[in-house]
């Protein structure tokens, strides 16, 4: 009978391992909160936030929210800042709370880049002069009521009312924590609970449209079954390179795969099976391409970029692209580098195709955002030559690149603001023929955003593609140098087209207004010209930033 | 097949305990019947909704239910930190305070948006 | 000092920023902020002066390197500034003309609404002229040379409303872009000769070229010198860039950005003097656009555009001395620095005539104003003075110098480039008295404009005055000061080089008819336009007076030779750029947008079959990485 | 008892559940198949931590748990105002925006 009593106790409990007999003791663990605190700041501001919607009354909540996220950002940045001054960004560069967050270079330096994005989104967000005062209020571009039927009754008292989705700002702030840790995670689980951190706002925010409400909710939906879609299968590869290395921190199984980690029996026999190792990577790089939008993962992009309310699209353009750039990069740099004459050639044909149809489909868009979420499937492309270079001068390239395109993207998609007509945003490319007529000034700065995206010489775009292809031909990839000038040139075309339509062609008789923006959106614009020109004329400093952020810790 | 004896034992009570308790109840029991109570049950709702408009649920069913998932989820890390209460220590009290306090200014958000209203 | 090299572009550039990213709340201040940025960089350019006097001849060159901008092995690209004594000379007269025009557009403009954007374009316009002379190599004078391009173009077109500035503006636009190419292939050719295009490395290894491929380069940078200094063939753009403000005519088309071509030439001296073809070339074209300006000066009854045929004869003056070498780079560095002074003095003049006449421009409805304007007339005409080479004041001691270097020339060159170059001084004589009088003796001829407003003469406000005072000043003075001790020469002589030349004439004797030919200049207009009364209306006037109007019948040169010429081979290219070409290009782009329109459907809008391709690319990622370990 | 077979068992829920995805219509039951992948991979993490003898998959279940709630309110919070504006849950009818 006692043997059978074992046996159903075994059911629920496992046997106590040898060297952990008796009362296993848990070492205290303990959380760097100093080398944590951007995070911690961006976090802690999100909360308060929540506090502001719950407590404060509906008047005071904007500025209320408004302010926190400002305060919050730029603590976060200045947080940044001085841990960079301490030399964790190089010297002293280790990996956080229990290994769960690496505080080096790359990180530091992506997480700078989107504490500043997100304020400049910050600044889009708040946005409030550019719709038409309705019943007195101003609004901005979300949805009064977000849980309202479309057109239903509920919504327009709520019109009436004045109502604003304030929300919005703890999501970004939120999305912000998210992303911040997710180029930082050093191990598998922080990598995926951040993922869905960072996703699981955005999906709302998507759904939060003032104007066209029923394409922002779609929108909402496809990102939403598709994103977790993709995250799943995210954590089966987590769960595979778990059960091929025995742990899930990067350094681990690095150790494992370059085979200097020590042997136990179920290591033994599990290593055995490199098939583990070769799916569950291929897997977990899979839910980081479809972050990055890579073909053929692209395919939520431009729906979803044109149905969501414009300030998220391009918060999210900028911000998701970097953090997963940030993600994509430890993970293939520190983690799997002893495979990468495996990932390597498949990452090759990734980066070709994304290039190639990034560049082709959007010859023929029609809508403004669309064009420019192909715009970004090919600088994806661009992106991941850097990344395939295996290099330090790759991974400082990509640094750079991510800087210089996500300001230009936060750039050109506030400017897509301003273009208006009586349905809201007037994103049909035909509208916008003869706006160099109509508004010079407008079509002047969003031709030097669309220069920039082509990489035409004196712009950031430039620069940054001259970076990436330099290491990409150095890293011997010069075939997907030659498909990446090629698609560029394509890219080009498009472009050229569109400034070639703002100010070539007779404006139309019924086209659109240009909205004059409040300082906010000037603000972002004028950052974004600024990035533009000045990575674009003197890109030497900020290159060799980069090249000192470029160096992982393990 | 010593491995599946636990199984088949348990198996085996869980039945006798079944078969005992509806047998007994008939048995002893007394037996008057009312329409609630010759009803399905599944948690106070009708199980084979018909009201008026087509069948829909009113939302507020799905809004409770999601309030329940995600608040009732937390236990999941209070749990483990109960069990190891003693070897964490400090520590532990601190980071699982602060983890409660987050989760209250959730409620809170919750409670003042009148999300626990019925109506 | 050197990080002041930086600052003295970067403040108008800044000032540029500031005016045109701000917007209509700087309406009411913009003009005063440009003014400032100018003068900020007028004092810098002064502290830079000081310093550089203060070191020994030989260690007058400052340079700042400020990054580099393309770094690739075997081709660099950097951003560098060099100031010598040759950019500190421009530098000067840059900010130092440049902020006194800044001020006079003060007033000038008072009543434009776009007086803002105008300072705003002014500055930048300043900006890529200091970047232009500051560059350390060609690449960066490259950027400043489109900018000032640019600026220029803006300010022409300013009053776009009007048909005809903006087709002067495109005019001028297309014409130097002419001058442009042959600057960009200079660059190219100059950089697979030398490996490099920084002025050091370059001039260093002249000598160890080829002879043709110098003579090649010298062409090139001579057709772009061409374009923008508008010498023959590529002059034809001055006249009608008049269209634009007069304070930009002054700025950019009398003083400064027009002198650009005349500064690479010196700059590039290095370059000429091993390449004596393109250094005669260079001549010829100067001795003939001397002669082709003062000529259509003469016959254009538009005071602004009879000033710009005479720009275009004195820039022939530098253009010539610069071709001469050694002998003449001084003079002609001190022929542009002085015509700065006195021809920019007339421009704001016939900007102050205007100003008071209703914005008439037509000097046959002028007349007599000199009662009426006496402080315009007293810096116009000294000016004049100046201009004409009056015995004391400047243009006298500069245009003289260039008279006799030609000479010193030898040979049948010198005799007959010396013989052009007196020849020129007397139409100048004569064209610039025919506008004196014209415009302030005589009888008034004063007509109501368009509106039938009659006009009112009056002199101009204060802040118009001024700057045009303290030009009058310099065109007096300047070349006589330069002269003292040989100042100038000993300044500029360190970089240009100098060699005196054996003039076959004694000074003496080329001073003398000098003033012959003055006197028979004035002589003769006088007789025409003093003694009898100017007809209102033009007369019919001589084959080469009606020749002279229509710019020398270059527009209908450029159309029959260029423009159709250029349809018939167009014509045939387009042939055959239909049949082969397009095959190409168009098979090409039908291919994309084919294949994009074919690829656009897979986008079929539904969340499951965008899950499919996710799901079967990870399968593909799968399989692909298996196959790789497999492989 | 092999713990492969437990693997086996996860990769066939997970297939299972990457079927759903791509088969059916209504969103909530594509949602419900997100789940059971999610819910597959959880039964990989505690086979494997078995198969190491350490904890590290079992809190990973744990978190995996918490995220799939989370993403359950977020989606059904999606899914239900996607229903409500268009009276349908059919993933079919959202092709407002395509090509």
């Amino acid at each position: 009978m006692s043997a059978t009593a074992a046996a159903v106790h075994s059911l629920w409990t496992t046997r106590a391992l040898a060297d952990t007999a008796a009362t296993p003791a848990i070492p205290t663990p303990h959380i760097e909160y100093a080398q944590l605190s951007p995070v911690l700041i961006v976090f802690g501001a999100a909360v308060l936030g929540v506090l502001i919607e719950a407590f404060a009354p509906r008047a005071a909540r904007y500025a209320g929210q408004l302010a926190v996220s400002v305060v919050g950002l730029a603590a976060a940045f200045a947080a940044l800042v001085a841990l960079a001054a301490d030399g964790y960004a190089q010297g002293r560069s280790h990996v956080a709370a229990m290994g769960a967050v690496a505080v080096d270079g790359p990180a530091l330096f992506l997480q700078g880049t989107i504490v500043l994005i997100a304020l400049v989104a910050t600044f889009t967000f708040a946005e409030r002069r550019l719709d038409p005062v309705a019943h007195g209020n101003r609004v901005d571009s979300f949805a009064a009521q977000g849980s309202a039927v479309p057109g239903g009754e509920q919504e327009q008292k709520a019109v009436r009312a004045g109502f604003t989705t304030t929300e919005v700002f703890p999501l970004l702030l939120f999305a912000v924590a998210g992303m911040m840790i997710f180029p930082a995670a050093d191990d598998l689980l922080t990598l995926f609970v951040s993922l869905e951190v960072f996703s699981l706002p955005l999906y709302l925010l998507c759904a939060l449209a003032r104007r066209r409400r029923l394409m922002s909710q779609e929108a909402s939906v496809k990102y939403f079954l598709l994103g977790a879609f993709s995250s799943a299968i995210l954590l089966f590869g987590i769960a595979l390179l778990y059960g091929y290395a025995g742990t899930v921190s990067y350094g681990g199984i690095a150790d494992v795969v370059d085979g200097t980690a020590k042997l136990t029996p179920a290591l033994a026999n599990t290593t055995g099976n490199d098939a583990l190792l070769l799916i569950g990577g291929a897997m977990v790089v899979m839910g980081l391409l479809f972050k990055v939008a890579a073909v053929p993962f692209h395919m939520w992009t431009p729906d979803v970029y044109q149905g969501a309310p414009t300030p998220v699209t391009g918060f999210m353009a900028a911000a998701v692209k970097v953090a997963a750039f940030g993600a994509l990069l430890r993970l293939l740099y520190v983690v799997l580098p002893g495979m990468r004459w495996d990932w390597r050639p498949v990452m090759w044909g990734v980066a070709i195709v994304t290039m190639v149809v990034g560049a082709i489909i959007a010859v023929t868009q029609t809508d403004v955002k669309r064009l420019l979420a192909y715009s970004s499937i090919a600088h994806a492309g661009f992106l991941l030559t850097g990344v395939i270079a295996v290099s330090p001068s790759g991974v400082s390239s990509v640094l750079f690149y991510l800087v210089a395109y996500s300001f230009v993207t936060l750039g050109g998609f506030a400017v897509v603001t301003l273009v208006r007509d009586a349905g809201g945003e007037a994103t049909h490319l035909s509208k916008w023929a003869g706006l160099g007529r109509r508004s010079p000034l407008l079509a002047a700065v969003f031709a030097v955003f669309l220069l920039s995206f082509a990489g035409i010489p004196l712009t950031a775009g430039f620069s940054g593609k001259f970076a990436v292809f330099k290491a990409a031909a150095q890293g011997g990839a010069v075939p997907l140098v030659v498909v990446g000038v090629i698609s560029s040139a394509i890219a080009a075309f498009f472009y050229i087209r569109v400034i070639v339509m703002m100010f070539f062609q007779e404006p139309q008789p019924q086209g659109p207004t240009v909205a004059i923006p409040s300082p906010l959106t000037s603000t972002a614009i004028a950052l974004g010209v600024a990035v533009t020109l000045v990575l674009g004329v003197a890109p030497q400093y900020f290159l060799d930033l980069a090249g000192k952020a470029g160096v992982f810790v393990r | 097949m010593n491995a599946y004896a636990p199984i088949l034992v348990l198996g085996g009570l869980g039945a006798g305990f079944a078969i005992f308790s509806v047998v007994m109840a008939s048995l002893t029991g007394p037996k008057r019947y009312n329409r609630a109570k010759l009803d399905a049950y599944e948690c106070g709702i009708e199980p084979t909704p018909q009201p008026a408009g087509g069948g829909r649920f009113p939302i507020k069913y799905y809004l409770t239910a999601m309030l329940f998932i995600v608040f009732d989820i937390e236990i999941v890390f209070l749990y483990p930190w109960a069990v190891t209460f003693d070897a964490l220590g400090l520590f532990g009290l601190v980071e699982m305070l602060l983890f409660v306090l987050t989760v209250f200014v959730a409620y809170a958000y919750v409670w003042r948006r009148g999300g626990l209203e019925w109506d | 000092m050197d990080p002041l090299i930086g600052a003295l572009v970067g403040a108008p550039l800044l000032g540029a920023g500031i005016l045109l990213v701000g917007g209509r709340r700087l309406d009411r201040t913009g003009h005063w902020i440009g003014c400032l940025w100018a003068a900020v960089s007028f004092v810098i350019g002064v502290v830079l002066f000081a310093d550089l006097l203060s070191r020994s001849p030989a260690q007058r060159t400052l340079t700042s390197h400020l990054f580099t901008w393309v770094p690739v092995a075997g081709f660099q690209a950097d951003v560098g500034f060099q100031l010598d004594q040759l950019s500190m000379t421009f530098v000067l007269l840059i900010t130092g003309v440049g902020t006194l025009i800044h001020i006079y557009s003060v007033g000038y403009m008072e009543h434009d609404e776009n007086r803002r954007k105008f300072f705003g374009y002014l500055n930048l316009f300043l900006a890529a002229m200091l970047l232009l002379v500051l560059a350390d190599n060609y690449l960066l004078l490259y950027v400043g040379w489109e900018g000032v391009g640019l600026a220029s173009y803006l300010l022409i077109g300013f009053w776009q409303h009007k048909p005809s500035a903006a087709t002067a503006a495109k005019k001028a636009f297309l014409v130097n872009r002419v001058g442009d190419m042959g600057l960009s292939i200079a660059i190219m050719v100059m950089f697979t000769t030398f490996g490099s295009f920084a002025f050091r490395p370059v001039f260093a290894h002249v000598g160890d070229v080829s002879q043709g491929r110098l003579t090649t380069i010298g062409l090139l940078l001579l057709l772009a010198a061409c374009g923008k200094s508008a010498q023959v063939p590529l002059q034809s753009w001055l006249g009608d860039a008049m269209e634009g403000p007069t304070p930009v005519s002054a700025l950019i088309h009398a003083a400064t950005m027009v002198t650009a071509g005349v500064y690479l030439v010196v700059r590039s001296g290095a370059i000429f003097n091993a390449a004596p073809t393109a250094q005669l070339a260079v001549c010829v074209v100067g001795a003939v656009t001397l002669v082709f300006g003062a000529i259509v000066g003469c016959a254009k009854d538009d005071i602004k555009k009879a000033l710009a045929g005479s720009t275009m004869s004195q820039i022939g003056y530098m253009m010539l001395a610069a071709g001469l070498g050694p002998i003449g780079y001084v003079f002609a560095i001190m022929h542009l620095v002085t015509h700065g002074f006195f021809k920019a003095g007339l421009f704001l003049g016939a900007g102050s005539v205007m100003h008071g006449m209703n914005d008439e421009v037509d000097m046959r409805r002028f007349g007599a104003l000199r009662t009426y304007m006496p402080v315009t007339f007293v810096t116009f005409g000294l000016g004049y003075l100046a201009i004409i080479g009056f015995p004391g004041l400047s243009g006298y001691w500069s245009k003289d110098k260039i008279i006799e270097a030609a000479f010193a020339k030898g040979g049948t060159e010198g005799w007959t480039l010396g013989a052009v170059a007196l020849v020129g001084a007397g139409i100048t004589a004569f064209y610039m008295t025919r506008v004196m009088l014209m415009t302030f003796f005589g009888d008034k001829r004063w007509q109501p404009d368009a509106e039938g407003h009659e006009p009112h003469p009056h002199e101009s406000p204060k802040i118009m005055t001024i700057p045009m005072s303290i030009l009058a000043f310099g065109s007096v003075f300047a070349g006589g000061l330069f002269s003292i001790n040989s100042a100038f020469l000993k300044w500029l002589q360190p970089v240009t080089g100098h060699s005196d030349g054996h003039s076959p004439v004694a000074t003496w004797e080329i001073t003398v008819a000098t003033l012959v030919v003055l006197i028979l200049g004035v002589g003769l207009a006088w007789q025409s336009y003093g003694r009898q009364a100017v007809p209102a209306v033009a007369p019919r006037g001589s084959l080469l007076t009606r020749a002279a109007r229509r710019d020398l019948l270059q527009d209908d040169f450029n159309h029959v030779v260029l423009v159709r010429g250029g349809e018939h081979l167009t014509r045939s290219l387009v042939y055959l750029d239909h049949t082969v070409v397009d095959g190409a290009v168009n098979g090409t782009a039908a291919g994309v947008g084919g294949l994009s329109g074919r690829l656009r459907r897979l986008q079929n809008g539904f969340v499951r079959s965008y899950a499919v391709s996710m799901l079967g690319g990870t399968a593909v990622l799968v399989a692909a990485t298996l196959l790789m370990r497999g492989v | 008892m092999n713990p492969a077979n437990y693997l086996y068992l996860s990769a066939l829920l997970f297939t299972i559940g990457a079927a759903g995805v791509l088969i059916r219509r209504n969103a909530i039951i594509v949602f419900m198949c997100v789940e059971l992948m999610l819910n597959a991979c959880n039964l990989a993490f505690v086979t494997f931590s078995r198969l190491h003898g350490n904890l590290d998959g079992q809190i990973i279940a744990f978190f995996t748990m918490v995220v799939a709630a989370a993403e359950v309110v977020v989606g059904l919070a999606i899914i239900v105002t996607f229903f409500r504006s268009r009276h349908s849950a059919s993933v079919d009818d959202a092709d407002l925006m395509k090509l």
